[in-house]
């Protein structure tokens, strides 16, 4: 073992000499991929001639069921950048709704956001104290603050709750943000989208819901995107948090200290977790905390984390893409649905014509198999069963990672205990 | 003795730890602790208590085995609890639909149980393998899918019918019933507690005698290592995920063929993340899940008993966190400690100490 | 380059066809109200010990739950009940759970008691033959074979007749919606009285419908978020009164509601008395009542009595255990008028309402 | 640089005295003392496990001494951290890379020493700047997972060099190169002294140390020896000094190679796994019965894939695998096993042992369907003891019993005990990967013994090995490896080090030893 590479069978073989990367920017990509499926969406809406895919209110309602997600899955990015696997997301999000209840009825919107953070991070603290100080296995400890934090929100809650609003699951009403829209700007896109023109109107649609009714919360998720980005790839923290999760042993040896930077990240994981939290209980629909509200969004804040190959980009894609569906399925169903099933082959087909210039034959047959079969459904039925389309978001997510999860790549050493000397 | 030490002193004190800190938190609360724990001994004592926690036990133990196996290879199954959700139901509407003798009727439902609960998990298993897919996403997601799937299935216009306010599949009749060991009134004992202890059985022989369990080990501690054993860690991956989710499909059978007799709008949930914890508590062998479990299901029915003293039954839920969290802190300790004795041992007995 | 929203807005609620629906022939007016609650008879209910078992939310869910609880205070002070003792479900406990807090409560000399939620239904079918001289009621449900068990069922598809005869008279596009919080079959007798009333008052009113989460996923009750995203989807599809069977989640529906400004139908109890949607209290025109509270105290009423031979079957119109709220005062009285004739059709069992929706 | 000849009469660069450092059970190092000058070249040498690497990491702050003092530049210091040592000027390249492969070479440098040019731009001028004034040339803005070994060796002294180290220590610097590569670094490393930088420098290599150091200290069993000047040394009392005792040597004496074809494999072929990139391409290779064939090739051009290929854990593209008349090419991994190939993976640590389990279920690993580890479907638990005995005797592996985990082993008798279960069950065809990389002297010899003995025996070898030493003394015929194509043959009786060296590189054959395989 004293002269290898650290893993030589996974070492690159340089046999023809290393390929020129020809690396597309990230940014590319997303805005190629964001190109793709508004083209995509305003296609099936027009063939299928349902609009809702690309209304106003269909942006909105993802964008506000996808905050939560996205905020949790924002948090594991961090842990995760710094090798801690958080699969505690959930709980850390629990204690954040609680947290927030209890500032937000007595302080306001903002006082909730801060103690929802504070409170996330001491879920975080937590994790940290017993993955990086004790070496627990990351998904033990996860597991436990999945259940530390529903257990103790439910006994804070009958303490402190049950007396002022006289139900033991649910807080007193908290006050909500304003919501702001740009002005002009959104009543022009608005006759524009009006108009039903093909490809216009929709792109209209999808500007108009992202800058109609914004909350700050919105904003702040939004910038707390880009500021993530900004910290983890354009700082020297970030550098350091980030090689923690590549190599600490190299980051230590380099004079990192790999322990206070794991700390520091999963405790920015579980405070951006909180906020995710916050961001349900400050909603407009909520009445506050209310017991089983988070719903396991926490896992699918990972779930989109990881389907956003562990940046920041990408989860935010994740996180969009699983709102989309689920505001979808709320708003209109069945029908809706099938236009989407409808779109699922307008996709496939374009992937089988890639695979066929592409000479991947087997690739090809599989996508005109699977796009027959989803034509099949289209065609033979009016409505899917509404038992099927509200876990919409799930399948969604399912096939999408299966179409794209061999290019996925976690840290190097996320969820390897690491221990100094 | 020292085997001993290591292995029962970390859960002794972990849920020793575990139980101060609730009863500071009950303290806090202004509740006496000591009342609260009382009374949820005296509980075991109280009407069906002692046998819905044996019952209970079987229930969890099954989860946790089902869990036990995947973490045996690092793989996360989550989706324990749609792959029991799933497999009771079909295994109901198989049950209430065939006509067989006594006996075979049952073992029918059982197999159906076990099968549907592995094609659940099939599909998590064969994206892993084949796409890469993370099974720890997948499976959540296969648990959404599965809840929607179960509600298709117990619709009245396709398996299910009408019982005042709640749906059910089709009864299941007398001859798929699996007979229980009767108490008189402190209730009854399912008979399938017996499936469990025999699954539990079985998980020990096939880890440690068989060469499949030695190579699902193997696999678990290095995958690598493993390949070049001539273990395909593809293999391993997508066996072990089938067994693991037809093990799954057998969770709620006790419930199902000893006292239900049918899937309906009750249907427990939440019992597949139980299991993760039970399974992590008993480290994944079948003894200390047993173990696991029992003390989760004392928890869960003794619990109850803490409301007729004003007490939030909640601090149970904290108390398994507690348990769960400082019982694994309390092994790494250990094992540091014993880590750095054995060496120090077997660097005397090599009289390797240079100088 | 961002300017507040000021609530209410006219968000959606696009095609504005005002002047709403072509209403079918109003009902015959009714005679007078029959006010069948016999007031200050005096009973006493001093040797009793209530038991109450809760379904999940227990006292303080401001819904059904909280209902019953609010009949039972009523009759502890009417009746001086001795003894009260309260016992709350947990989500997705195990069967033997209810079965234990049933058998609790009886053991410890609990009589009558009383399990608030179709949830018991099977557990009582354990432990009610096990204490044989211990009463039960079961809210929602009702246990075969069990003569010891006496089922509080109500007919709320009667009481959302009329909540559905409300929205075709109050909406302006002749477009109303229902959210339903999980796809059960009780929910789905609100659902079915809503569209059989919406019909009979309009018969070409368009109806939007939606259940948050299918059968066996409860969190559809808890899930405001939803509520309010699927309600603002039928708002932009064009319905402008929206009735709710949701639970938790029907926060969100009036939530959407007021922030579209159009109206919204309460649930159980009258809502718009209720602290936690205070806020949107200004659009709730009305609240479908189904009173737990009537039949959980004529219950503890009767068994004090002693006369339960007489007691109801199904808490309907009839008796007034479902009904509708005015609070707020926005049913003008003509409204009013009509809803008292079709509520007198019903009773005379001229309208016969289904409890399945036909969709 | 003005002054660059080291003056006798300045202040030592470096001074440890009276080092010690004791981990659980062993005593790492035990009273070192050690001084280099300012501006030489200093070599450490010593036998695995003499505690090199341990004397290094405290000089380097990432251990701390339990006795001892350390000066550097006549000031007495104190180092905590690596930090500290590097704020003295000390810097370390390890004998494992300590690399983030996700990271790019510039992130990697910048590392910890953000502080002095930020991370942008202004870093990347000074990357490069440096890069050009010592010839360690290399793209800052690629990925590491990129590079081939001696470029990541490049971007580990340039990390050290970025944070204006004056001494640095390379520990095993050139285990990972060849003979060329080797000398590229040396030169660079002269001109770095000419520059004024000090080096510490470790190697088993005692030709390279008589070559590039300026003086040698010898470590033995964790305390110095002595120290020499390597010009009035020969690697053989060099060698002496660190063992104690003569030196053993690999030589095969007659030949055993018989007709019998063992192993043929014919015209395979790999696709890389992301791509279409060929990793193999037509590969023909022929082990008889007594033979030892060696592979040489620089690490990286597709030997591991070989090997993993041949072994069933990759699955070739085209071409076939016979082991004596039987097609192998269509099965798996522990099919090949069964069918007689024995094999001691490259890395023992990840690929040879269960880490944590006894040693005795470290003996059914690859064994699992076979006597007498198994009887059917059941393992053979006592049957699996008694061998693992069996193997603990004979090949002399150092454990206080069978049931402590493999961990607990030194790297030399874990290696034996891979070695001894691959040599069970009588298998006609041996695949060993680096059999003695890291291992010690005695336990290499005892290895090198065993594959004679099998050898003697029949059994067809097929040797990886980056040891160019083993690689000639062992072998009957060596193959060398390039871009995945085997490119030249080599006769082992008459060709040296450096001739291989520059057939792997590439640089073509300069020695009639090496005859080039026509097609390319
Ligand atoms: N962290 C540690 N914990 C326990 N023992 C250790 C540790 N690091 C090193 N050792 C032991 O200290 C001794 C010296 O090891 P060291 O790595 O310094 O040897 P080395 O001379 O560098 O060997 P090599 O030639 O293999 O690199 C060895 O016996 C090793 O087992
Ligand atoms: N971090 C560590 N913690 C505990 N023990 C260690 C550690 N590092 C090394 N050891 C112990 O030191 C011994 C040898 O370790 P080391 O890595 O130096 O092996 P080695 O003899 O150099 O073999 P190799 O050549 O494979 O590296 C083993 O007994 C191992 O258990
Ligand atoms: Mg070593
Ligand atoms: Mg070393």
């Amino acid at each position: 073992m004293s002269t290898s590479l650290m893993n030589p069978s996974e070492a690159p073989s340089t046999v023809p000499p290393p390929r020129k990367a020809r690396r597309v920017p990230g940014w590319l990509v997303g805005v190629l991929g964001v190109a793709g499926a508004v083209v995509l969406l305003s296609t099936t809406s027009y063939l299928t001639d349902v609009p809702q895919l690309t209304s106003t209110g269909t942006i909105q309602t993802a964008v506000r069921l996808a905050l939560p997600i996205l905020l949790a899955a924002l948090g594991g990015l961090w842990a995760e950048r710094a090798g801690v696997v958080n699969i505690g997301l959930e709980g850390m999000m629990i204690m954040g709704t609680w947290g927030a209840a209890w500032a937000g009825y007595q302080w306001g919107p903002w006082a909730a956001l801060l103690a929802a953070a504070a409170f996330g991070a001491l879920g975080g603290l937590l994790h940290a104290i017993a993955t990086v100080s004790f070496g627990v296995n990351h998904i033990v400890s996860g597991v436990a603050i999945n259940l530390l934090g529903a257990g103790l929100t439910k006994y804070l809650s009958t303490l402190i709750f049950f007396p002022v609003s006289h139900n033991p699951r649910e807080s007193p009403a908290v006050p909500k943000f304003d919501t702001y829209s740009a002005p002009g700007l959104s009543e022009w896109l608005g006759e524009l989208e009006a108009q039903q023109r093909v490809g216009l109107s929709d792109v209209a649609g999808i500007l108009r819901g992202l800058v109609t009714g914004v909350s700050p919360l919105t904003m702040l998720a939004i910038a707390l995107v880009v500021g993530s980005y900004l910290v983890l790839w354009r700082t020297r923290f970030g550098l350091r948090l980030r090689s923690c999760g590549e190599n600490p042993v190299a980051a230590e040896s380099l004079g990192v200290h790999v322990y206070r930077h794991k700390y520091l990240a999963v405790i920015a994981s579980g405070a951006l977790a909180g906020i995710g939290g916050a961001a349900l209980v400050l909603n407009p629909g909520q009445p506050g905390y209310l017991e089983g509200q988070t719903n396991g969004r926490g896992f699918i804040g990972l779930a989109a984390m990881i389907f956003g190959n562990w940046r920041p980009g990408g989860l935010l894609g994740g996180a969009a893409l699983f709102g989309y569906a689920d505001g979808l399925q709320l708003r209109s169903g069945g029908k809706t649905f099938l236009a989407l099933v409808y779109g699922a082959v307008l996709l496939l087909a374009v992937i089988v014509v890639w695979q066929l210039v592409r000479r991947r034959w087997f690739a090809a047959a599989g996508g005109i198999v699977a796009a027959v079969a989803l034509y099949a459904v289209y065609y033979s039925l009016d409505e899917v069963p509404s038992e099927l389309t509200t876990y919409a978001p799930h399948l969604v997510t399912l096939i999408v990672l299966a179409v794209a999860s061999q290019r996925l790549r976690a840290p190097a050493a996320d969820g390897v205990v690491y221990r100094r000397g | 003795m020292g085997i001993l030490r290591g292995k029962l002193l970390p859960p002794a004190l972990a849920i020793l730890f575990s139980a101060l800190l609730c009863g500071i938190a009950l303290l806090v609360s202004g509740a006496n602790p000591l009342k609260a724990f009382g009374v949820m001994v005296s509980q075991v004592g109280e009407g069906t208590t002692a046998v819905d926690i044996v019952n209970s036990t079987g229930t969890y133990y099954i989860a946790a085995l089902a869990v036990a196996i995947g973490f045996q290879m690092n793989l996360f199954n989550i989706g324990v609890e749609g792959q029991y959700r799933v497999a009771a139901v079909v295994a109901a509407v198989v049950g209430g639909s065939i006509a067989l003798p006594p006996g075979l009727h049952a073992l029918a439902v059982i197999v159906v149980a076990a099968l549907v609960g592995a094609l659940w998990a099939a599909v998590p298993a064969v994206l892993k393998v084949t796409r890469g897919v993370n099974e720890v996403i997948s499976t959540i997601m296969m648990n959404g899918l599965a809840l929607g799937l179960a509600a298709y299935l117990i619709r009245e216009d396709v398996f299910g019918e009408l019982r005042g306010n709640n749906i059910r599949t089709p009864e299941i009749p007398e001859s798929g019933w699996v007979p229980g060991i009767p108490f008189g009134s402190s209730g009854t004992v399912f008979g399938l507690v017996f499936l469990a202890a025999l699954l539990g059985v079985a998980y020990w022989v096939m880890m440690n005698r068989t060469r499949f369990g030695f190579e699902l080990k193997a696999s678990g501690e290095s995958a690598t290592a493993a390949a070049a054993g001539g273990v395909s860690a593809k293999k391993m991956v997508l066996v072990a995920m089938l067994l693991s989710g037809g093990i799954a499909g057998l969770v709620s059978m006790p419930e199902i063929l000893g006292r239900d007799h049918t899937y309906n709008l009750n249907f427990p949930a939440g019992i597949g993340f139980s299991g993760i914890a039970i399974a992590l508590l008993g480290r994944n062998h079948p003894g200390g899940i047993a173990f696991g479990a029992l003390l989760w299901a004392f928890l869960d029915k003794s619990g109850l008993a803490l409301d007729n003293v004003g007490v939030p039954r909640e601090i149970v839920t904290i108390m398994q966190g507690a348990i769960v969290l400082s019982v694994v802190v309390a092994y790494e300790v250990v094992r540091r400690f014993e880590l750095a004795a054995e060496q120090r041992r077997v660097g005397r007995q090599l009289g390797a100490v240079a100088a | 380059a961002c300017a507040k929203d000021n609530g209410g807005s006219n968000t959606g609620s696009t095609g504005n066809a005002s002047g709403g629906c072509k209403l079918a022939p109003k009902p015959p007016a009714a005679a007078a109200a029959s006010s069948s609650s016999s007031a200050g008879e005096k009973v006493d209910g001093s040797a009793l010990k209530v038991g109450l078992a809760y379904d999940i939310g227990g006292r303080g869910d401001a819904s059904f739950n909280d209902s019953a609880a609010a009949g039972l205070d009523k009759a502890k002070a009417d009746f001086g009940v001795r003894e009260l003792k309260e016992l709350t479900a947990a989500p997705n406990e195990a069967e033997d759970a209810k079965q234990t807090r049933l058998r609790q409560l009886a053991s410890e000399g609990f009589n009558p008691i009383i399990g608030v939620g179709f949830a018991y239904a099977e557990s009582l079918k354990v432990v009610a033959p096990e204490f044989p001289n211990v009463k039960f009621a079961i809210v929602d449900g009702a246990v075969e074979g069990a003569a010891n068990v006496t089922p509080l069922l109500f007919a709320e598809e009667q009481g959302s007749f009329l909540a559905g005869v409300i929205a075709a008279y109050q909406s302006k596009t002749c477009h109303v919606g229902f959210v339903g919080g999980v796809k059960i079959p009780l929910i789905q007798k609100f659902d079915a009285g809503f569209e059989q009333g919406a019909k009979a008052a309009a018969p070409d009113v368009k109806i939007e419908k939606k259940y948050l989460t299918p059968a066996g996923d409860f969190t559809g009750f808890q899930e405001p978020t939803k509520g309010q995203e699927a309600a603002k989807g039928q708002i932009e599809a064009g319905a402008d009164v929206l009735y709710h069977a949701a639970g938790a989640s029907g926060k969100g529906v009036f939530s959407a509601a007021k922030s579209a400004n159009v109206k919204a139908i309460g649930v159980d109890s009258d809502q718009y008395h209720q602290a936690t949607v205070a806020e949107s209290k200004d659009v709730i025109v009305s609240s479908m009542l189904k009173r737990v509270d009537v039949a959980v105290y004529d219950f503890v009423k009767a068994v004090a009595k002693d006369d339960l031979a007489n007691f109801p079957k199904v808490f309907d119109l009839k008796v007034d255990g479902v009904g509708y709220s005015t609070s707020g005062d926005k049913l003008d009285d003509d409204l009013k008028a009509v809803l008292d004739g079709y509520k007198a059709q019903i009773i005379a069992g001229k309208i016969e309402v289904k409890d399945k929706p036909s969709s | 640089m003005s002054t660059s000849t080291p003056a006798a009469d300045a202040a030592p660069a470096v001074v440890l005295s009276g080092i010690t450092k004791r981990f659980p059970g062993v005593v790492a190092n035990s009273d070192v003392h050690l001084t280099v000058r300012a501006g030489e070249v200093h070599a450490l040498c010593g036998e695995n496990g003499a505690g090199k690497s341990t004397l290094m990491k405290i000089l380097y702050g990432m251990q701390q001494p339990d006795e001892g003092t350390i000066e550097v530049g006549g000031r007495p210091v104190r180092f905590r951290n690596p930090a500290d040592a590097i704020k003295a000027g000390i810097g370390m390249v390890h004998q494992h890379f300590m690399l983030a492969d996700n990271l790019t070479v510039q992130e990697n440098v910048v590392l910890g020493a953000e502080a002095l040019h930020g991370i942008g731009g202004r870093a990347r001028k000074v990357i490069q700047g440096l890069a050009k004034s010592t010839g360690l040339t290399v793209d800052p803005g690629v990925l590491v997972e990129r590079l081939g070994v001696a470029d990541r060796q490049r971007v580990e002294i340039l990390k050290v060099l970025y944070r204006g180290a004056k001494v640095i220590i390379l520990d095993e610097p050139t285990a990972v190169l060849v003979p060329q590569e080797v000398d590229e670094l040396f030169t660079t490393l002269r001109a770095m002294q000419e520059q004024g930088y000090t080096f510490l420098f470790i190697s088993h290599k005692l030709d390279e140390v008589r070559a590039i150091a300026d003086s040698v200290t010898v470590i033995r069993r964790g305390t110095t020896v002595g120290t020499a000047d390597p010009k009035a040394v020969s690697s053989r009392q060099l060698a002496e000094m660190m063992v104690g005792s003569e030196l053993p040597s690999p030589e095969t004496r007659e030949s055993t190679v018989t007709d019998r074809v063992v192993l043929r494999v014919e015209d395979l072929g790999l696709v890389a796994e992301e791509g279409t990139r060929p990793v193999l391409d037509g590969i023909d290779l022929v082990v008889r019965s007594g033979e030892v064939v060696g592979i040489a090739g620089v690490e990286g051009n597709g030997q591991t894939e070989l090997v993993e290929t041949i072994m069933g854990m990759r699955r070739a593209h085209h071409g076939r695998v016979l082991l004596g008349d039987r097609d192998l090419s269509r099965l798996g991994t522990l099919a090949r096993r069964e069918a007689g190939i024995g094999y001691v993976p490259e890395d023992r640590h990840r690929q040879g042992l269960l880490l944590t389990q006894p040693l005795w279920v470290n003996r059914i690993l690859g064994h699992q369907t076979r006597e007498p580890a198994a009887k059917g479907l059941w393992l053979d638990l006592a049957g699996a003891k008694r061998d693992t005995r069996r193997i603990v005797d004979e090949f002399d592996v150092r454990t206080p019993g069978i049931d402590v985990p493999a961990a607990a082993l030194s790297g030399g008798n874990q290696q034996k005990l891979v070695v001894g279960r691959e040599l069970s069950g009588d298998p006609v065809l041996l695949i060993a990967s680096h059999p003695t990389r890291g291992v010690d002297v005695g336990a290499q010899a005892l290895i090198w013994d065993e594959i004679k003995r099998a050898r003697a025996r029949g059994l067809a070898v097929l040797l990886i090995s980056a040891d160019l030493d083993e690689l000639i003394g062992l072998s009957d015929t060596i193959k060398v490896m390039l871009r995945g194509r085997l490119v030249a043959d080599a006769d082992p009786a008459s060709v040296t080090p450096e001739d291989l060296g520059s057939a792997m590189t590439g640089a073509g054959a300069t020695s009639a030893a090496v005859a080039e395989l026509e097609g390319e």
